[in-house]
């Protein structure tokens, strides 16, 4: 009973998000609206027992990520979105997400996968440990890893030459 | 009513965070008091003195003033961020205290729920990171939508400066979660039980191997909940009031509130984390048993004072309000010394102490220590905390790879 | 308990996903597609941890682990470009920044 | 057995030296270049005598020996007869006489032209390019299979290229350069096909797999004639013969030296080579042999026509070059190929000789190549007067004189041997009588009568002793160059061809039946017999008839071009052979060049083709360039589209979720 209730109200709230980051036009509003998202889909993540990357999700997206978002849209000052001429190809463009949209979810709803269980009687109850993930993060996962750790390195240095005053 | 009965979990969880609201909302009120009585007095100040005997209702008369006050909203504002921001920063202060375990898990109702926690989570720490690192919106809202030049620039301010310390708030508390290998705050604190081995008077608290990543997350502790030195957000002397200078009546409480909810929740963690939770100090054997009754002893000996304060220096109305105060501490004192319920808050005792330690230090600091500039904030944090607490980690992550033993629990 | 099937988790994945190719349609502000584009990201995450509970394998979430990661250095860059662009240009609008249009 | 086991080094060093002057020799001190050239060169002799010193003591049943050091082409191993081509050098008795030759002629003129090249620009260029060719030479001797034969072969090519038009500002140089490269490669074309043929029908490159099924199981004779012939192309083109000669004597704009050693001594000899290589092969193949002698006569006699009446000293020598080539294709093609391969010894020392001299000549006359403007330099250059008329003597065919000796065997091989053939042999021995005269002529003409040239502007002066020494050493060569042959004089065994022997052992019935008809006769007798050989008393006639035109009469020859001026002017312009060929091929192929493959094929087809591409590519440009709006939105929408599509492919059609 809970888990329904928790998963339909966080995938209202995620939907609704989504659809509010469509729909406002203040950069701020989309912003709060994809955080929404984020925190919605954390939950969603401790119903389906990963508990670690439900935190990561709220620190990492909501609680660093986005925040860098609104610190920049602050730093811009930047003012309501402003219409220019409408792109022609905006509405098949849409049309066609919304192609995407309803293809992917039929075919995924059809799978055969999609008849698992997240949880209950046949599904997996036990959450995942974070120790059992971090080892399978050192130890199979270890050089992606440490690549990644190269990645932000030369990002945290590109973003620091991009941003910086030419003086 | 059988929805009740079918979760037990949820109804004892909503119980338990009423009376956990109830007693940090008061202890939040008498924070604000005890702050301006303790810096009043560094200063050789009175401090509130005349709204009840020593000041003592006046958090209650804040709170009266600021529900009645006019509650204005800049025209120019975005309403809905203006709104939303206070009830974040609030929200968010309060709901991390949530987590914080203030006995151990031992005690339990008889319906097998613990007693001092309201959740035992294994990846405790993990999420009392997330809701703080989520505090940052309050503020950076509440500058943003006031749409003023003041409130933009303290919001800017600290919102930069927030995330530059949670990077090395983060880290610093690294150190300790490797020496005892687990997210679990009650796992946390039960691997600081015991002593070190010469001659078995230090408790195994992280704080003597850990005491860098200590300092450091102290440090990090009050830029992070922007009290001074670090309190450039509302620097009056620069930015008016920083990001809330638009606000006023509740809202403002609640930022205010909010505030001192971080300072708590900070404490509390510190606590957790190298001051050994809950744990005494002292061990409990032999003639040691007897510090289950420091609690009783400690209220009656402020009975005893307040007493005699009453009859001495107190006049009038203030004479019966001391009175009260007295005769509460006095019962409560006698009820503490009933041996099972002395045995029983001996956790939240001892946990209590240790915060109020480190909130005293708080305000300390608050009385004594000038303000930073900015841009010093800024390279202290980045130059200096962020790499002491990467070296902090990875000589941690060194020694328990030579010494395993050094690990705890 | 009771029972969820993972297609549940898997539509509302490919929803946000398309809600977000949607916003990255429409949307004009550069930062607002920046946003747009985690948001498909956060979708794709969602389906690998629901993938992840169905076969019961931790692959899964170390893969959003990752997923995570790089987005966030991809958002530190390319708010940093941002931010080049706006000083630049004077304005956010991806349709004012059409240098490459002959 | 050290360098037995390890061929290559012979090969490695004069290329180690053309690598380091080429490369690095501009900043070197000309001593320094000397030391390098010479001394790689001279290093390689080393090797090679001492190669040859093991070889000697090889067991019969060890020859050839084969060093095979990586594996070069391999294709089609699935097929029975995979083509499969490893780079392998071989030893054997032919090969060692090629080696010796080459590396101490080579040797020798390395060192002369230190002195020679003096004062020229460019000296590390022309000493890298010298080391370079000694490379390939050598390649070309010792290779073990016809592909790395190849190789060798046309790397003499390109170095006699780049050495005719060393003196790249002259255009008369560059162009006989690009004559010489062309007209070999016609040649060369056909020992291509000849190369493929033979791999066709023997499935092999390798020289002993080839012999061995050549010789084991039997290939139709129409087929070998064809193989034979098609490399016999290949070398008419390198040897100078009919109708490809005429580059050769326009080679002589090069320097010197490298007519000498290139023109003269080895590169055009490798034709010769080749062919007596391939002996087997021809041996089996009677047309082909027949192809091989008369086109060797004709050649012989012919060319020794155009000598008669040159005037250029080097232009001469060039023609008596191709005709003493064509002999040693005449001995090849009567079967006596150690006649043939003898007579490329002796005529490796005398012909150098003779042009070493004649540079040593022209060296003193300050550049002057024109007979005309010599005479009387008897005295003032005694040791390159002494030395070029002994070498002139050698190739007069003068008995007690390398050439006798080799010449002497060829006529008789042409008279008396299995394919004996009395045209063929007339023609030998009228191309010898016309020899000895044009020789002599030369001779007269340079170094005695009257200085026909102004003594005050030109000083004459001995050469160096770097230039003279190797005069003297293949002076010397030059006259007992040929004594391996001598006991056969008296009834005795031509050791050169007893060496020779197992080489062309599959060819043994024509040097068997030499031996008998000698040994027929007494001792005596057959001294008497070969010094009273037709070839002695051309060869006197032609140096008296020499005599009495060029210093007892000086006069008749202006008559004798007067009488019969057709016939004078016929044989001054080459029988018009340049001229022909100039009318028969040259110009249509300008013309075909020209309008069909430049104005037609070049700028209509593929520049058309060109050009349309690059049309194709704008149009299509201007029209992609629409989608290419500069609209990160409509972008955007390209994805998605691709998306759909994609995802529609993965789920619907390959059914990936099912």
């Amino acid at each position: 009973m809970i888990p329904i209730f928790m998963f339909i109200v966080c995938a209202a709230l995620a939907v609704a998000g989504a659809v509010a980051l469509i729909w406002a036009r203040e950069p701020i509003h989309s912003a709060l609206a994809l955080v929404l998202v984020m925190i919605a889909l954390a939950v969603l993540y401790l119903l389906l027992g990963a508990p670690f990357i439900s935190a990561v999700q709220i620190i990492v997206y909501a609680g660093a990520v986005m925040v860098l978002f609104v610190f920049v849209i602050m730093l811009l000052n930047a003012g309501v979105e402003e219409r220019t001429n409408f792109s022609k190809l905006a509405i098949p463009g849409a049309l066609l997400g919304l192609g995407l949209l309803v293809e992917i979810a039929y075919w995924l709803a059809r799978s055969a996968v999609g008849k698992a269980l997240a949880n209950g009687a046949n599904a997996p109850s036990t959450e995942v440990s974070t120790r059992d993930l971090s080892e399978m993060l050192f130890r199979q996962y270890l050089f992606p890893f440490e690549a990644t750790s190269i990645l932000i390195l030369i990002a945290v240095l590109g973003a620091f030459v991009l941003a910086r005053k030419d003086s | 009513m059988e929805f009740i009965s079918q979760h037990p979990v949820l109804v004892a969880a909503v119980v338990k965070i009423a009376v956990l609201l109830f007693i940090v909302m008061t202890a939040l009120a008498y924070l604000t008091w005890l702050e301006r009585k303790a810096i009043a007095h560094i200063q050789s100040r009175w401090g509130p003195y005349n709204v009840g005997a020593h000041g003592l209702l006046q958090p209650l008369a804040d709170g009266i003033k600021f529900l009645f006050k006019e509650d204005v909203t800049p025209p120019a504002a975005d309403k809905l961020a203006y709104i939303l921001a206070p009830f974040l920063a609030l929200s968010l202060g309060l709901s991390a205290i949530a987590l914080i375990p203030f006995g151990p898990p031992s005690r339990v109702f008889p319906n097998g729920q613990q007693m001092f926690s309201v959740v035992d989570l294994n990846i405790g720490l993990l999420l009392l990171f997330a809701i703080t690192s989520m505090g940052v919106y309050g503020v950076a809202l509440a500058g943003w939508s006031s749409n003023s030049k003041y409130p933009l620039l303290g919001g800017l301010r600290s919102s930069a400066q927030m995330i530059s310390y949670e990077v090395s708030l983060t880290i610093s508390v690294v150190g300790v979660v490797l020496l005892a290998g687990t997210l679990n705050f009650n796992e946390l604190i039960g691997a600081q039980s015991g002593y070190f081995h010469l001659m078995r008077v230090i408790p195994r608290w992280f704080i003597f191997p850990q005491i860098v990543g200590f300092l450091c997350y102290l440090t990090s502790a009050i830029a992070e909940t922007n009290r001074v030195p670090f309190d450039l957000p509302e620097a009056e002397t620069e930015l008016v009031a920083g990001f809330h200078t638009e606000y006023s009546a509740f809202k403002f409480a609640m930022f205010f509130m909010a505030e001192y909810a971080n300072m708590i929740t900070v404490s509390c963690l510190a606590t957790v984390l190298f001051l050994g939770g809950w744990l005494s100090p002292f061990p409990d054997t032999g003639i040691w048993h007897y510090q289950n009754y420091l609690p009783g002893a400690g209220l009656l000996a402020l009975a005893v004072y307040c007493a005699w304060n009453t009859v001495s220096e107190m006049r009038g109305i203030a004479r019966l309000q001391l009175g009260v105060v007295t005769l509460l501490a006095g019962g409560g004192g006698l009820i503490c010394l009933y041996p099972p319920i002395a045995a029983a808050i001996q956790g939240p005792f001892w946990f209590t102490t240790k915060i109020l330690a480190i909130l005293f230090f708080y305000i300390w600091m608050r009385a004594t220590l000038p303000r930073f500039r900015y841009d010093q904030l800024m390279s202290f944090g980045w130059k200096f905390v962020l790499p002491v607490s990467l070296a902090n980690l990875v000589i941690t992550a060194l020694m328990i790879l030579v010494w395993p033993h050094v690990r705890h629990g | 308990m009771s029972a969820i099937p993972i297609s549940w988790y898997l539509v509302l994945s490919a929803v946000l996903f398309g809600l977000g190719v949607i916003a990255f349609v429409f949307k004009r502000n550069v930062v607002t597609i920046f946003m747009s584009i985690e948001l498909m990201l956060n979708a794709v995450n969602l389906a690998f941890v629901a993938f992840a509970r169905a076969y019961n394998q931790l692959d899964g979430l170390v893969f959003v682990f990752f997923v995570i990661v790089v987005a966030a250095a991809e958002s530190a860059v390319g708010l940093a470009i941002v931010i080049m662009l706006a000083q630049n240009r004077q304005s956010m609008n991806v349709e004012r920044v059409n240098l490459l249009k002959l | 057995m050290f360098l037995l086991n390890h061929l290559w080094v012979i090969l490695a060093l004069p290329l180690l030296g053309a690598a380091i002057n080429g490369l690095f020799g501009k900043r070197f001190p000309q001593s320094a270049v000397n030391s390098v050239a010479v001394g790689s060169v001279l290093l390689s002799f080393l090797a090679a005598a001492e190669t040859v010193r093991e070889f000697l003591q090889l067991a019969p049943g060890q020859i050839p020996w084969v060093g095979n050091y990586f594996t070069w082409m391999v294709g089609g191993e699935a097929t029975p007869h995979p083509f499969r081509v490893d780079f392998a050098l071989q030893i054997d008795q032919l090969t060692v006489v090629m080696l010796m030759v080459v590396t101490f002629v080579g040797m020798l003129i390395h060192i002369y032209s230190t002195g020679y090249m003096a004062h020229e620009d460019g000296y590390y260029r022309f000493f890298s390019y010298l080391n370079l060719f000694m490379f390939f030479m050598l390649t070309l001797v010792t290779a073990a299979n016809l592909v790395v034969m190849f190789v060798g072969w046309e790397g003499v090519g390109l170095c006699s290229y780049l050495l005719i038009g060393f003196y790249f500002l002259r255009k008369s140089a560059v162009d006989a350069g690009k004559k010489a490269f062309i007209v070999t490669r016609i040649g060369d074309f056909g020992f291509t096909v000849g190369i493929l043929l033979t791999f066709a029908t023997f499935g092999t490159v390798t020289f002993a797999e080839i012999f061995d099924s050549v010789a084991k199981n039997p290939v139709s004779e129409g087929l070998l004639t064809t193989i034979c012939i098609l490399l016999f192309t290949g070398a008419i083109g390198k040897s100078a013969q009919l109708p490809l000669y005429v580059w050769l004597p326009d080679a002589m704009e090069g320097p010197t030296p490298v007519s000498a050693l290139i023109h003269a001594a080895t590169m055009v000899t490798a034709g010769v080579y080749m062919v007596a290589r391939m002996s087997p092969l021809f041996s089996k193949a009677p047309v082909a042999m027949l192809v091989v002698a008369i086109v060797g006569a004709i050649t012989a006699f012919y060319s020794a026509t155009i000598g008669l009446v040159q005037t250029d000293i080097k232009k001469v020598l060039a023609y008596s070059t191709v005709s003493q080539l064509g002999y040693m294709f005449l001995a090849c093609g009567v079967g006596s190929y150690a006649a043939g391969i003898f007579h490329l010894m002796t005529h490796a020392f005398f012909k150098g000789l003779l042009f070493l001299a004649a540079g040593s000549v022209i060296h003193a006359m300050g550049g002057e190549q024109d007979m005309m403007k010599m005479g009387g330099l008897r005295k003032k250059i005694p040791v390159t007067y002494w030395t070029m008329l002994i070498a002139t003597l050698a190739i007069a065919g003068i008995p007690g004189f390398a050439g006798f000796f080799s010449k002497d065997e060829i006529l008789e091989a042409a008279q008396s041997g299995p394919h004996a053939n009395l045209i063929l042999w007339l023609l030998g021995v009228g191309g010898a009588l016309l020899t000895s005269f044009y020789m002599f002529r030369l001779v007269f003409l340079t170094f005695f009568g009257k200085p026909r040239y102004d003594e005050h502007k030109v000083h004459v002066h001995e050469s160096p002793k770097n230039m003279t020494i190797p005069l003297i050493i293949l002076a010397f060569l030059s006259i007992f160059g040929g004594w391996f042959a001598a006991p056969k004089l008296i009834g005795g065994i031509d050791y050169f061809e007893k060496f020779l022997a197992p080489v062309f052992a599959s060819s043994a019935p024509a040097a068997e039946a030499a031996a008998e008809s000698t040994e027929a006769a007494t001792p005596a007798m057959a001294l008497v017999h070969s010094l009273l050989s037709w070839p002695v008393a051309v060869g006197i006639l032609g140096l008296l008839a020499a005599w009495w035109f060029y210093i007892k009469r000086p006069d008749i020859p202006k008559k004798l071009a007067q009488s019969a001026h057709a016939l004078y002017l016929l044989l001054l312009n080459k029988y018009y052979v340049d001229e022909m060929y100039a009318a028969l091929i040259v110009s249509p192929l300008l013309w075909i060049s020209t309008h069909v493959l430049w104005h037609g094929v070049d700028e209509g087809a593929i520049d058309g083709v060109v050009n349309g591409t690059a049309t194709v590519a704008r149009g299509s440009g201007a029209e992609v360039r629409k989608i290419q709006s500069g609209n990160t939105r409509s972008y955007a929408a390209w994805v998605i589209l691709g998306a759909v599509g994609f995802t529609a492919l993965l789920f619907g059609l390959l059914g990936v979720a099912h």
